[in-house]
C-alpha cells in the first residue's frame, strides 16, 4: 500500500456532498456583480472551507477554463487561470514539491500577482544597469533555489 | 544590526512575486482574507529577525521533528529561517559549554526582546530534579530564561498541557509552561505534535504585528484553534445523516462514514487538522479511517479509551450498579422494617 | 478534571449508583410494607390477568372520558414517545447504553431524532403551560411537579443545543447535556419520575384487586 | 348512651323524602374535647396503621395530571379544583410521606412535609365526607390505575380517629352503634314492622328463626321507609319455597361505622350479621337493596371476621338474576320504558352490574340505558354517608341536577335502581325540584310481577 488512493477507502461519495459548492456559485455571481458595479475585487479561500471532492468537481464543472491561463514559477509553479466565466480566476499555489500550499477564486479584471512587483522591476532594472555599465559586480538569478 | 526579512529574501534570490504567493498561504494559514497577502508582505518584509530561543524539556523531540520534516523549502521554512535561532538543543551546531554560552549571549543581547519556546513538560518533583540539563533543572532553567523573554511559546501538548508526562500517575509531577509562568505572555501551540505551519503560524503572526495572535481560554491562537475537527471535518454530513462506521473494517468505515462510533474526538477537539492536514497538506488522521485522538486537548491521555465514543461513559460497571441495587433494597427493606415497626407502635398507642 | 471528563466519568457513575440505590430502595420500602390477606370469595379468580389487563387497558381513557382527557393523553404520550425515541434512536445514546449495558441496536436517521425532539420540547412546554394555567393542575402541582419537569426537559434542551452547537463551545454543552441526564438520573427515584417503574405496580394492584371482586376496571 | 339519651341528643328526622337526624342547632363536627395537637396526631397514628403495601403502591404514584377531577361529579358540577378526588387526600399523602413512606426517615429527618395539622385536617372533612359518595369513578380514569375511592375510605377512618366526623353522619353512626341501627328501626320495631307487615299483606315473615338456609337483611330506610321491600322480599322467597328466616339478632345491613370511618363499629355491625348468620347455620346471607351494605358484607365481611365466611353473601340482585335465569321466578311481562340506576358500590365497585339487568330483561321492560351507565353511572350523590348531611344538601342538589338530566336524556318514563339509599336521593331530589320521575325498587318490581303458583302452572301447561 504505496498510495492513498489504494487504501480500500472511499473519501467521500459524490452523492452526499456537503452542498457548498451551490453556495460558493451563489457568492460567484455576487461577487462578479460587484466587480461590474463597483470595480471592487473579491476573493475567496478554497481551502478555508470544508469542500468535499464532489464539490470542487461541481465547480470546476460549472467554472470550466477560459481564455487565459499563466503559470508561474516563483518557489514553486502557480498556476493562475481564467475560469469560463471571465472575470472570475482560479488561482492554485503550489510549493516545490508541488503539494498545493494555496487554492483560491479571485474575481478581479486581472490578478494582481501576474503584474511585474515594483520590487522585482527595481532590482531587474538594477542588474540591467549593471550589466550595461558592465560592472562585473556578480549577479544573483531571480530563479536559483536556495535551501536553509 | 540583524537584516530585515525582506533583506534576507532578497539575498536569497527570492522574488517579490514568489513572497507575495506565500503571503497569501500565509494570510489562509491565519484565517485572514486573502486579499490582505500584500499588507502581510509588507508588515513581514519589515520585521527584523527577531532572537529565539528554544528549550525541550520533558519531550520526546516529535514536536521538533514535526517542524523540520519538510525537506524542500515551504512556507514553515520561509518563516523559520525569518528568526534567528539562537539555541536548539537538537538542531544547534554548538555543544557543550559553547552552546550555553551561545544562550547567555542572546539573553544579555535581546533580554527583554527573545521569544521563547518551549517543548515538553516542567517536571515539579523533587524540586525539578526528575528532568536536568547541564546539572540545572528544567524548572529553573524556564524560570531564569523566561525573565528576559518578550512572551513565551509552548509548543505541544506536554509544554502547553502536561501532555503524556502528566498522564495520572504523574511521578515526575509534570506541568505546563503556563502553570510556572505567569508573569509573561504564554501561547499554547498544542498537538502531539502540533502542525508544523501552526508553529510557525504563531511565528509569522508575531513577525507581523510583534505581538502573540488572539488566544481561546486554553491560550490557544485562535486562528487554528477556532474551531473544532468535527466541525470543519468533511466526513461531519454523515454525523448529521447519523451514519456511523461500527467497526474499523465495517461497509460503514469503507464507504467513509462518521467515525464517532469508533471513538473520534473530533467534536470535542480544536485544531486545524481538517483543514491545513498533514504530511504537506496529504491527509489528517481521519481521513486515513482513523478517529481523532484530541491530541491538542487538555489531558487527552486521561479521557478513557480513546476508542470508548464520547456519548459513552468511562467509568461505570454493572457490578457497582448491582451493589447499588442490593444497597437499595437494603435500606427499602431498612425503612419498611421502620415503617411497620411505626405501625406497630401506632396500634399500641391506640 | 474538566466538566465533560467529570460527566462521562464520575458524574455518570455516582449518578446511576444513586439512581439504582434509590430505585430498588423505594421499590423495596413499598413492597416490604403490610399486607394483609383478603379472606372474602373471590368473584374472578386470576388476579394477574386482571392486573395485565388494567395495565393494558388505561393506556387510553375510557370511550366514557376521552371528551376531556384525550387532549392531555395525547401530548402526554407525544412526548413519552418522543423521549423513547430520542433516548433508543440517537446512536450517541445507543453508545452510551452500549457502554453501559453491553447492549446495542441500530439507530435512527439523525433528523429524524432532531425533529422528534423538538416535538417532545414543544409537547413539554404545552404541558407545563397546562400545569400553570389549569386551575386543577395548578391547585395539585408542587415542587416536585416542577422539578420533575425541569429535570426532564434539560436534557432534551441541553441535548438539542448540542446538536446544534448553540450558546456555548461543543465539549461544555456536551458536559451540560450529560450532567442533565445525570440529575435526572439523581432525581428519578425520589420524584414523580418514578411513575415509570410504578405505574405498571400501581395500575396492577388495582387490576388484581378489583378483578378479583369483578368490579369495574 | 341508651336509646333515650340518644333520642334527646340526636332526635331523628321522621318527616321528608330521607331519612337522618334534625338539622342540629348547633353543629357538632368535632366529636371529643382532644387538644389539636392530639387529634391530628391520633389521624395520623391510625393513617400510618392502616398502612400497607397496596396504599402505599397507590399514594406513590400520583402523578398530579389531575384527570381524576374530570370524573368527579362535585368537579364537572362546580368547577371548583378543591373538588379533584386526589386533593382530597392531601393531608393523608403528606403524612403517608412523612410517616411511612420508603423515604419518610428522609422527609422526617429534613421535614420536607410538616406533620399535619389538626385545622388542616379540619377542613379537609368536606372534602372528605361531603363532596366524595366513595363512588369510585375517578379510580377508573386515573391513567396510573390508582384506586382513589379505596384511600379516601382509609382516610375516613384517620378522621374517625381524630373525631373530625361531620354532626349527622357520627350521629347516625353512634346510634346504629347503640341500637343496632342506625336510624330507628330497633330489634323491637323492626320485629313488630314485620308482624304488622305479616298481617296487612297476609304474607309469611319468618323471624328469629332459630335454622334456615338463608339469612335476609334489610336496611334500615327500608324498614323505615320503604316497608313494601320487607313484604317483597318475603314473598319471592316464599315463592321459591326457600327455607329462610329474618333475624332480630342480625337484620340491619347498613353499615355507617364504615361510612363514618369508625373501624371498631363498622366491625360490630358487620359481626351482628355474620354471627346471626352463623347462629341460624345459613347458607347464604342476602344483602338487600342497599349500596355500601354490600361492600361492606360482599367484600369486607370476611377479612373483619377474620377468615372465610361460612356462608355465601349475595345482593337480592345478584340472588333475583340467579333464580329468574334458573326460570324459578316467572312473571307478567311489563311493557314499561326504564332506566335503570347503577348503585355504585353493586356495580362499578361490587362488580354486579350485570345482574339488574337480567332481571330488567326477564322482566321485559324497554330499557333505556342512561348516557353513563353501567361501571360508568354517575352516582346520585347520596352514597358514602353524604344523604344524611344537612350542610352539603346544596352541593348534593348540584351533582343530582347531572343525574336528573342523565335520567331525562333517556326519554325512559320509570327510574328503577337496587339501592333504597339511591332510592331515597332520588325522593329526596325530586322533592326537591318538584321533579316528575320517582325512583322504583327493582325487588319491588319483580315481586309485583310474579306469576301467581296457580297460573304459573297454567303457563307451564
Amino acid at each position: 500500500m504505496s498510495r492513498l488512493d489504494e487504501i480500500p477507502v472511499r473519501i467521500m461519495p459524490a452523492e452526499s456532498a456537503a452542498g457548498q459548492g451551490q453556495a460558493l456559485l451563489h457568492e460567484l455571481a455576487h461577487m462578479l456583480d460587484v466587480l461590474l458595479r463597483e470595480g471592487r475585487s473579491g476573493m475567496i479561500d478554497l481551502r478555508a472551507l470544508p469542500l468535499a471532492a464532489a464539490d470542487f468537481a461541481r465547480l470546476r464543472a460549472v467554472l470550466g477554463e477560459g481564455e487565459v491561463h499563466a503559470r508561474i514559477d516563483a518557489m514553486g509553479e502557480a498556476s493562475i487561470v481564467e475560469t469560463g466565466i471571465p472575470g472570475i480566476w482560479w488561482h492554485t499555489y503550489r510549493s516545490h514539491d508541488g503539494d498545493i500550499i494555496t487554492e483560491m477564486l479571485e474575481t478581479t479584471w486581472c490578478p494582481d500577482i501576474l503584474n511585474s512587483q515594483p520590487e522585482d522591476v527595481t532590482s531587474g532594472l538594477q542588474r540591467l544597469r549593471e550589466q550595461l555599465t558592465g560592472d562585473a559586480a556578480p549577479s544573483i538569478p531571480a530563479k536559483e533555489e536556495q535551501h536553509a | 544590526m540583524r537584516e530585515t526579512l525582506d533583506q534576507s529574501l532578497r539575498r536569497q534570490g527570492v522574488s517579490r512575486r514568489a513572497f507575495l504567493k506565500y503571503c497569501t498561504a500565509l494570510a489562509s494559514l491565519m484565517a485572514l482574507p486573502p486579499g490582505m497577502a500584500p499588507a502581510i508582505a509588507a508588515a513581514l518584509g519589515k520585521a527584523m529577525r527577531p532572537s529565539v530561543i528554544w528549550l525541550s524539556f520533558q519531550e520526546c523531540t516529535g514536536c521538533t521533528e514535526s517542524l523540520t520534516r519538510s525537506n524542500a523549502p515551504t512556507l514553515e521554512d520561509l518563516i523559520f529561517n525569518s528568526i534567528s535561532l539562537d539555541y536548539h538543543e537538537t538542531l544547534q551546531a554548538a555543544s557543550g559549554t559553547a552552546a550555553e554560552a551561545a544562550r547567555e549571549q542572546a539573553m544579555k543581547a535581546f533580554y527583554g526582546k527573545y521569544l521563547l519556546i518551549v517543548d515538553g513538560s516542567v517536571a515539579t518533583g523533587l524540586q525539578g530534579a526528575y528532568s536536568t540539563v547541564a546539572g540545572v533543572t528544567n524548572l529553573d532553567e524556564l524560570k531564569k530564561v523566561a525573565a528576559g523573554a518578550a512572551a513565551v511559546v509552548a509548543v505541544g501538548s506536554c509544554s502547553s498541557f502536561g501532555g503524556l508526562p502528566m498522564a495520572h500517575p504523574n511521578p515526575t509531577g509534570a506541568v505546563a509552561v503556563s502553570d510556572i509562568i505567569t508573569d509573561k505572555p504564554v501561547i499554547n501551540v498544542p498537538g502531539c505534535p502540533p502542525i508544523p505551519v501552526v508553529i510557525t503560524g504563531v511565528l509569522a503572526h508575531f513577525l507581523t504585528y510583534g505581538t502573540l495572535p488572539e488566544t481561546d481560554l486554553h491560550r490557544r491562537p485562535k486562528m487554528f484553534y477556532g474551531e473544532t475537527i468535527h466541525d470543519r471535518c468533511y466526513r461531519r454530513p454523515f454525523y448529521d445523516q447519523g451514519k456511523f462506521a461500527h467497526t474499523f473494517d465495517d461497509e460503514g468505515a469503507r464507504n467513509g462514514w462518521c467515525l464517532y462510533e469508533l471513538g473520534c474526538k473530533g467534536p470535542i477537539t480544536y485544531n486545524s487538522c481538517a483543514t491545513l492536514k498533514w504530511n504537506e497538506g496529504t491527509s489528517f488522521p481521519i481521513e486515513s479511517g482513523h478517529g481523532c485522538l484530541g491530541c491538542s486537548e487538555p489531558k487527552f491521555w486521561d479521557k478513557g479509551s480513546f476508542y470508548q465514543p464520547l456519548s459513552g461513559g468511562t467509568w461505570t460497571d454493572s457490578g457497582t450498579l448491582l451493589a447499588a441495587a442490593a444497597a437499595g433494597v437494603a435500606v427499602g427493606a431498612g425503612a419498611a422494617v421502620l415503617s411497620r415497626a411505626r405501625q406497630h407502635h401506632a396500634q399500641e398507642e391506640k | 478534571m474538566d466538566m465533560l471528563a467529570f460527566a462521562r466519568g464520575p458524574g455518570l457513575h455516582w449518578s446511576l449508583t444513586i439512581l439504582f440505590v434509590g430505585v430498588f430502595w423505594r421499590l423495596t420500602g413499598i413492597l416490604l410494607l403490610r399486607r394483609s390477606p383478603d379472606y372474602s370469595v373471590a368473584r374472578i379468580s386470576g388476579w394477574w390477568t386482571g392486573a395485565l389487563r388494567l395495565i393494558a387497558l388505561r393506556s387510553w381513557p375510557r370511550r366514557e372520558f376521552s371528551a376531556t382527557t384525550s387532549f392531555p393523553t395525547l401530548i402526554g404520550y407525544l412526548f413519552h414517545i418522543g423521549l423513547a425515541v430520542i433516548v433508543f434512536g440517537l446512536q450517541q445514546h445507543i453508545l452510551l447504553i452500549r457502554s453501559l449495558t453491553g447492549l446495542s441496536w441500530p439507530n435512527l436517521p439523525s433528523g429524524l431524532v432532531n425533529l422528534t425532539a423538538g416535538v417532545t420540547a414543544a409537547s413539554m412546554l404545552a404541558l407545563l403551560i397546562r400545569r400553570m394555567t389549569n386551575p386543577v393542575l395548578r391547585l395539585l402541582s408542587n415542587f416536585d411537579d416542577y422539578f420533575s419537569w425541569l429535570v426532564a426537559f434539560l436534557p432534551v434542551a441541553t441535548g438539542m443545543l448540542a446538536v446544534a452547537h448553540l450558546g456555548a463551545r461543543y465539549e461544555t454543552l456536551l458536559a451540560l447535556h450529560m450532567l442533565s441526564a445525570e440529575l435526572l438520573f439523581v432525581w428519578f427515584p425520589f420524584g414523580k419520575l418514578m411513575h415509570a417503574s410504578l405505574i405498571f405496580l400501581s395500575r396492577g394492584t388495582s387490576g388484581a384487586l378489583l378483578t378479583r371482586k369483578g368490579a369495574a376496571i | 348512651m341508651n336509646t333515650v339519651e340518644i333520642d334527646a341528643v340526636h332526635p331523628l328526622m321522621t318527616e321528608g323524602p330521607r331519612l337522618t337526624v334534625e338539622p342540629p342547632a348547633t353543629r357538632y363536627d368535632k366529636q371529643g374535647d382532644l387538644p389539636d395537637g392530639e387529634r391530628a396526631a391520633r389521624a395520623v397514628r391510625q393513617f400510618v396503621r392502616d398502612f400497607g403495601a397496596t396504599a402505599a403502591t397507590w399514594l406513590e404514584s400520583c402523578i398530579h395530571c389531575g384527570q381524576c377531577a374530570e370524573a368527579c361529579h362535585y368537579y364537572v358540577q362546580t368547577g371548583e379544583a378543591k373538588y379533584t378526588p386526589v386533593w382530597k387526600l392531601e393531608p393523608f399523602k403528606q403524612a403517608y410521606k412523612r410517616e411511612a413512606g420508603p423515604f419518610a426517615p428522609l422527609y422526617r429527618a429534613l421535614n420536607l412535609k410538616r406533620d399535619v395539622s389538626a385545622a388542616e385536617l379540619e377542613s379537609w372533612q368536606e372534602l372528605i365526607y361531603d363532596s366524595c359518595t366513595l363512588c369510585g369513578r375517578c379510580s377508573l380514569i386515573c391513567p396510573m390505575g390508582i384506586d382513589l375511592a379505596s384511600l379516601i375510605s382509609q382516610a375516613r377512618h384517620g378522621m374517625a380517629k381524630a373525631g373530625l366526623v361531620p354532626h349527622e353522619l357520627w350521629a347516625v353512626a353512634e346510634r346504629a352503634s347503640v341500637e343496632g341501627s342506625p336510624l330507628g328501626a330497633t330489634p323491637k320495631v323492626f320485629r313488630e314492622r314485620c308482624e304488622w307487615l305479616a298481617d296487612e299483606h297476609n304474607v309469611a315473615i319468618h323471624v328469629d328463626l332459630p335454622e334456615a338456609d338463608i339469612l335476609v337483611s334489610m336496611s334500615s330506610i327500608e324498614i323505615m321507609k320503604y316497608p313494601d321491600s320487607i313484604v317483597a322480599t318475603a314473598r319471592i322467597l316464599n315463592y321459591l319455597g326457600t327455607s329462610w328466616t329474618f333475624r332480630t339478632d342480625g337484620y340491619e345491613a347498613t353499615n355507617f361505622g364504615m361510612l363514618s370511618g369508625n373501624a371498631d363499629w363498622q366491625r360490630e355491625s358487620s359481626l351482628r350479621l355474620i354471627n346471626a348468620a352463623v347462629a341460624c347455620k345459613a347458607k347464604r346471607l342476602i344483602l338487600p337493596e342497599c349500596g355500601h351494605a354490600y361492600g361492606a358484607l360482599r367484600w369486607q365481611g370476611a377479612n373483619v371476621y377474620g377468615q372465610p365466611l361460612p356462608f355465601e353473601v349475595e345482593h337480592i340482585s345478584e340472588f333475583l338474576a340467579r333464580e329468574m335465569q334458573a326460570g324459578h321466578l316467572p312473571v307478567k311481562p311489563m311493557p314499561a320504558s326504564v332506566t335503570f340506576h347503577d348503585p355504585c358500590q353493586i356495580s362499578r365497585r361490587g362488580g354486579a352490574t350485570q345482574a339488574p339487568r337480567v332481571v330488567l330483561d326477564k322482566l321485559g321492560v324497554d330499557l333505556h340505558e342512561m348516557e353513563m351507565h353501567g361501571n360508568l353511572n354517575w352516582c346520585c350523590g347520596g352514597g358514602g354517608g353524604v344523604v344524611t348531611i344537612h350542610r352539603a344538601d346544596a352541593l348534593r342538589y348540584k351533582v343530582f341536577q347531572l343525574k336528573m338530566r342523565q335520567v331525562e336524556d333517556t326519554g325512559a318514563s320509570m327510574l328503577v335502581s337496587s339501592c333504597s339509599n339511591c332510592r331515597q336521593t332520588f325522593d329526596d331530589g325530586q322533592a326537591h325540584f318538584h321533579w316528575d320521575k320517582t325512583m322504583h325498587s327493582l325487588l319491588e318490581l319483580v315481586a309485583d310481577h310474579l306469576i301467581e303458583p296457580a297460573a304459573s302452572k297454567e303457563n307451564a301447561a
